[in-house]
């Protein structure tokens, strides 16, 4: 096993990554911009090395920089974490190049997956089913066109280079296919550098359900079974399960072998994920393959036991897996809840800024991955993630009622969240029943936030709002005096205000 | 001491007046209060504690309440503070009477609307020209922060009267983005 | 199912419970001292009332005035938590006479196995296995003397009515018997209102390993295996581990048969512990029942995944258990440290006080089950747990590895706690190889914190209290200022004041 | 400035000089500094930012430390800090070399010794006379604070001179509770 790591990424999957890194008794090397000289991932390593401007193409996606701390400090591998070059071919080779393991799977592997339209036509080949579309990237409006009329109504525009919900756009009719073709070209063109996009038929309702495999440099590969992650808004994952309610023992062996076949068909190493979706008569179609840890994986190591991260470092370390199939047993359920700074009653708008207050959940079952504390401000510049929140309970009942537990107990001041947002989510009676799908975020959001009052709640409201401002009123003489004013003059002032409104009360 | 007060919940805003008698609070760090709210002729008790700066456990006939008072981000009034008790949120504004009188809380501004910039980020694109007629719901400008472009839309038909930013600029939370004539 | 419960306990155990009663949906209500009006029960709680001064016969040990609130509020149960009146047998009739469910064992089960005589006179008859000793009160010294030649030395002293190394006495020769009888007794009475002492044989370096049952109304017991409690200090438990390194599966099924039949003597209804003493040669002897939760009882619901609040609410409630001994399956190893507000570095004397921060650990496998928060004045009168730490790792091996990382993400200022003692006990080569006796926790301490020193570490320390000098006394001045001084004579003072150690650098 | 300080790590105490420009750390949160130890002629550098009130960030040559400032309860100079780094806890002095010259720090004080209460507490028993003779770790006076007896022991050989509390009194932190005369 390698001595030293550099854990190439911020927030709360940096912190993450390095907990385990210091468990296996590692040294950690974090990289950081101009804006996170006082981020909790800098704080949390052993060494700590600026790259550049706040702007991630100046700092995080600056491949050279990273890799010239890497060599200066001796950091003998690197964790891509997820997002910035977690999924860069280039920077795989790079590193290979510098002679530095990369905690990921071979380029080529990433090369192959990483273009969905290749990865289509590789499981195609393979006799495995895919979401009917086309499998090449269209370049003009006029082929696109085309094809979906081919497909049929509703499509969906995706790029081909994507992920994470960017580049999406779902079209229901021949009306509005234009604008949303420029949009998606140029939301990918930005994400990605790449305007290359492709068609899919849209599926009614599907469920998104993906499979957890891990694969060491020795040819063994295993699956971990599956991640529920239909909630969705935006295109963008919310919340996730494991298992998933509909997946029974059955459906998740023939899921997971399949899973296993595409990794295999890729040549795949390390934690990879294969995308299904999951249509009502519980037909799965192959979507795409990540190849990267996941956001949402704690969920799989709550249900399984098992540190994918630890197993991500000792298969980069060359070390063969010591779990067969047979040794993935599942326990329990997971949920895990993506806690963004952003404002629910405000079309989700990010929300960065100053964390005034942070009272975090824990207790029994609680496991909260969190990249921020009190008193940081939350940049601009990078994704809005907060924190993974995730619980464990013996069964999905006690998982829910476990969550909302904890959503109750967390609190975050100063700057939006979408926490409320959750704990309205995990009342919604469809997502208590299981009924999960890709459209119910945006029922649950359309269903109001109802007239939700609370007399004795309102009262405590305006008593504390009085308090306080009672209390930090005479702070500001205080301050006031500092600035070349008696004390004395100052108190016989605060007694004239204070009396004032005895004199009112007639 | 009187407060007049308005208290948003969601998309309802309530007005109450809350007395406190004078001089509650202001050197201990807890204690009983005694309060009487609109105008009701018995007071009511309420036992309190600040348990960290701005955090107060409030016990209202035994029921335990902590409440985060915190002052607005969006703050325009000299006393608005948002208030989080448990998982509710509140926004609420204070006002002693007598400044009332001398002016007040005034009603909702008639006339144009400026749109201001809901968040601190970058304009990646402005969707409209200035004298331009826009419907409700029609796109203004594009602002990018962390890593989502989001399209500030229309609050209510108009003609845009003045476009204050352009594309490549950075705007701080509230800039005025764009002003809507009715 | 009953609607409101009455939580009659304070600190980190109350929280604890009332964590799982949200979960259910429960209303909680709590008690509170005068010097626990902002402890964390209170502001957790649905509703908090007062119930008397600072020291607990004033307060959380007054049956008349937590029943008289019980009433009032209309809670339909209590739940003592551990320690307080949780082994108070009073307390339990009296609450079933007032209609209100007592959430642990019926009085009688309690009486039983609350006298360690009459719980020894009950495992002889049965022909369970006790420790060699006697297993009747001895009133006078004569006797105890007499008693202690027979037995042979060493012997241990030990308190009737005890529990929490409260009125343990170690004797290793006859000339220190009579003081140690002294203050036994008078521990004993100050503690549990009775002087009465026994005597027992001391077995060199045994294990201390205890079993956990449950059993409800209906005559359904079970056992949820065993914790190594070995680890103690004073005669507490300081860390707690489940599974026992020494217990494999056939020892574990004779140890719960055991158990479960010493419960069944009992006519044991609820949660409760079944302590034994295991020998160098694996043989083990009963040695007391427990009839309450335990502190270390999270590294329990770890490990087999059962909520065991719940278990005990439910059962309180006359549910039927719906698990069977089969459905019990134990996960991986946890591990607790029972984080106390002591100085390791003085004794271990308690150090109460105010927490001037708090920074927890989280993550992977931590769970954090803490009383206090940052601002919080622990109170000198009650027990110093702060919190319970505990983890849980794939085997023995994460777990320590999980704990150490845990315990360096761990900070408390402002008191002194056990933290540090921790961090050296869990890099003692007994421990991390599982061998562990009730003597390692003194032996590690004797082992001497060593010179572990690191020049660079001091370096960051002593630049540290150099910028908060610095930075803090302009802070003086501007408060000096307030008193009645004009800012701009300050300023010109604090130029000349930056300006001296200038001229001493000649 | 320069600093004198007595760096005490467990029982080991060392002395040290910082030298720092003036003007570190007067105003902002964070930056580069310039340093130079005991009397090292080339500086070096460090990267400091305060990340929470008394929390500094240090980076020396990249590595990463968080020191956690406190002033010590039992603080008796002025600027006598406890600092956390990691898990590594110190007592820090620092003296300016003026000061210093016109008194400085004493030595450890010879003669009669005060035994001190170590925590808040109520003294349960008194165990020694005036006038008693005692033998070094001797039983002196029994507290209580968290439910646990603490027995007070001679630090060393010595004659009762002095004792200054009666069982079932309440003692604070640094209570003088016996004087042991040598």
């Amino acid at each position: 096993m390698f001595r030293k790591i550099l854990v190439a990424n911020r927030g709360e999957i940096a912190l993450r990554v390095m907990r385990t890194c210091r468990e296996m008794g590692l040294a950690t090397v974090a990289v950081y911009s101009d804006v996170d000289r006082k981020a909790p991932h800098v704080r949390y390593a052993d060494e700590a090395y600026p790259i550049g401007r706040a702007p991630s193409t100046e700092s995080y996606l600056r491949i050279d920089r990273i890799l010239d701390v890497a060599k200066r400090c001796h950091a003998e591998a690197i964790h891509p974490g997820y997002g910035f070059l977690s999924e860069n071919q280039e920077f795989a080779r790079a590193c290979a190049a510098a002679g530095i393991l990369f905690v990921g799977p071979p380029a080529s592997a990433m090369e192959l997956m990483g273009s969905k339209t290749a990865a289509r036509h590789a499981a195609i080949a393979a006799g495995l089913p895919v979401v009917p579309g086309v499998d090449r990237n269209l370049e003009s409006f006029e082929e696109i066109r085309r094809v979906a009329e081919e497909i049929g109504y509703p499509v969906m525009l995706k790029a081909a280079a994507g992920g994470g919900g960017k580049g999406l756009r779902l079209v229901h009719a021949p009306g509005e296919l234009e604008s949303a073709w420029r949009n998606a070209c140029s939301e990918a063109e930005n994400a990605f550098g790449d305007a290359s996009v492709y068609l899919e038929k849209y599926l009614d309702r599907p469920r998104h359900i993906e499979i957890q495999v891990l694969g060491d440099q020795h040819g063994h590969l295993i699956h971990l079974g599956e991640r529920e992650c239909s909630l969705q808004r935006r295109h963008q994952k919310v919340m996730e399960e494991c298992p998933s309610p509909v997946v029974d023992e059955p459906l998740r062996r023939r899921m997971g072998e399949t899973a296993v076949r595409i990794a295999q068909l890729a040549g795949y190493v390390n934690a990879g994920t294969v995308e299904f979706l999951v249509d009502q008569d519980r037909n799965f179609y192959f979507l795409e393959m990540n190849t990267r840890l996941q956001v949402e994986h704690p969920i799989t190591e709550l249900v399984v036991g098992i540190d994918l991260v630890r197993e991500q470092l000792k298969i980069a370390a060359g070390e063969r897996l010591a779990l067969a199939q047979d040794d993935v047993r599942m326990h329990g359920a997971a949920i895990e809840c993506r806690v963004y700074a952003e404002d629910p009653e405000n079309n989700f708008f990010p929300s960065p800024g100053l964390i005034t207050r942070l009272k975090t959940p824990s207790g029994p079952g609680v496991r909260d991955d969190s990249g921020v504390y009190e008193g940081w401000t939350v940049p601009l510049e990078y994704d809005p993630l907060l924190s993974k929140l995730a619980v464990w309970g013996r069964d999905r009942d006690e998982a829910i009622a476990r969550m909302r537990r904890a959503l109750a107990e967390y609190d975050v001041e100063g700057i939006k969240t979408n926490l409320a947002f959750f704990r309205r989510l995990l009342g919604h009676p469809d997502f208590v029943a299981g009924r999960l799908d890709t459209g119910l975020v945006d029922r649950a959001l359309a269903d109001g936030s109802g007239a939700d009052r609370s007399r004795e709640t309102e009262i405590a409201a305006m008593l504390a709002a009085a308090l306080h401002a009672t209390r930090t009123e005479p702070k500001a003489s205080v301050q006031r005096a500092a600035m070349g004013e008696s004390r004395w003059k100052i108190a016989g002032r605060e007694a004239l205000l204070d009396s004032w409104p005895r004199r009112e009360r007639n | 001491m009187k407060f007049d007060i308005k208290l948003r919940a969601g998309t309802e805003t309530t007005e109450h007046r809350l007395e406190l008698p004078t001089g509650t609070a202001n050197h201990a760090s807890g204690g009983q209060l005694q309060f009487s709210l609109d105008g009701d002729a018995t007071m009511r008790a309420a036992d309190w504690a600040e348990v960290a700066p701005g955090v107060y456990s409030i016990l209202l006939d035994g029921r335990s309440y902590e409440a985060c008072v915190t002052v607005s981000p969006e703050a325009t009034a000299a006393r608005e503070f948002s208030v989080t008790v448990g998982t509710r949120q509140y926004s609420i504004e204070l006002q002693d009477p007598r400044e009332r009188r001398h002016g007040g809380i005034t009603g909702a501004h008639q006339g144009p609307q400026e749109i201001l910039a809901p968040m601190p980020g970058k304009i990646v694109k402005v969707l409209v020209e200035e004298n331009q007629q826009v419907a409700a719901g029609a796109g203004l400008v594009v602002i990018e922060a962390m890593k989502m472009q989001n399209e500030l839309r229309a609050p209510r038909p108009g003609r845009v009267e003045k476009v204050y930013v352009e594309a490549g600029v950075g705007v701080e939370t509230g800039a005025k983005l764009v002003r809507l004539a009715s």
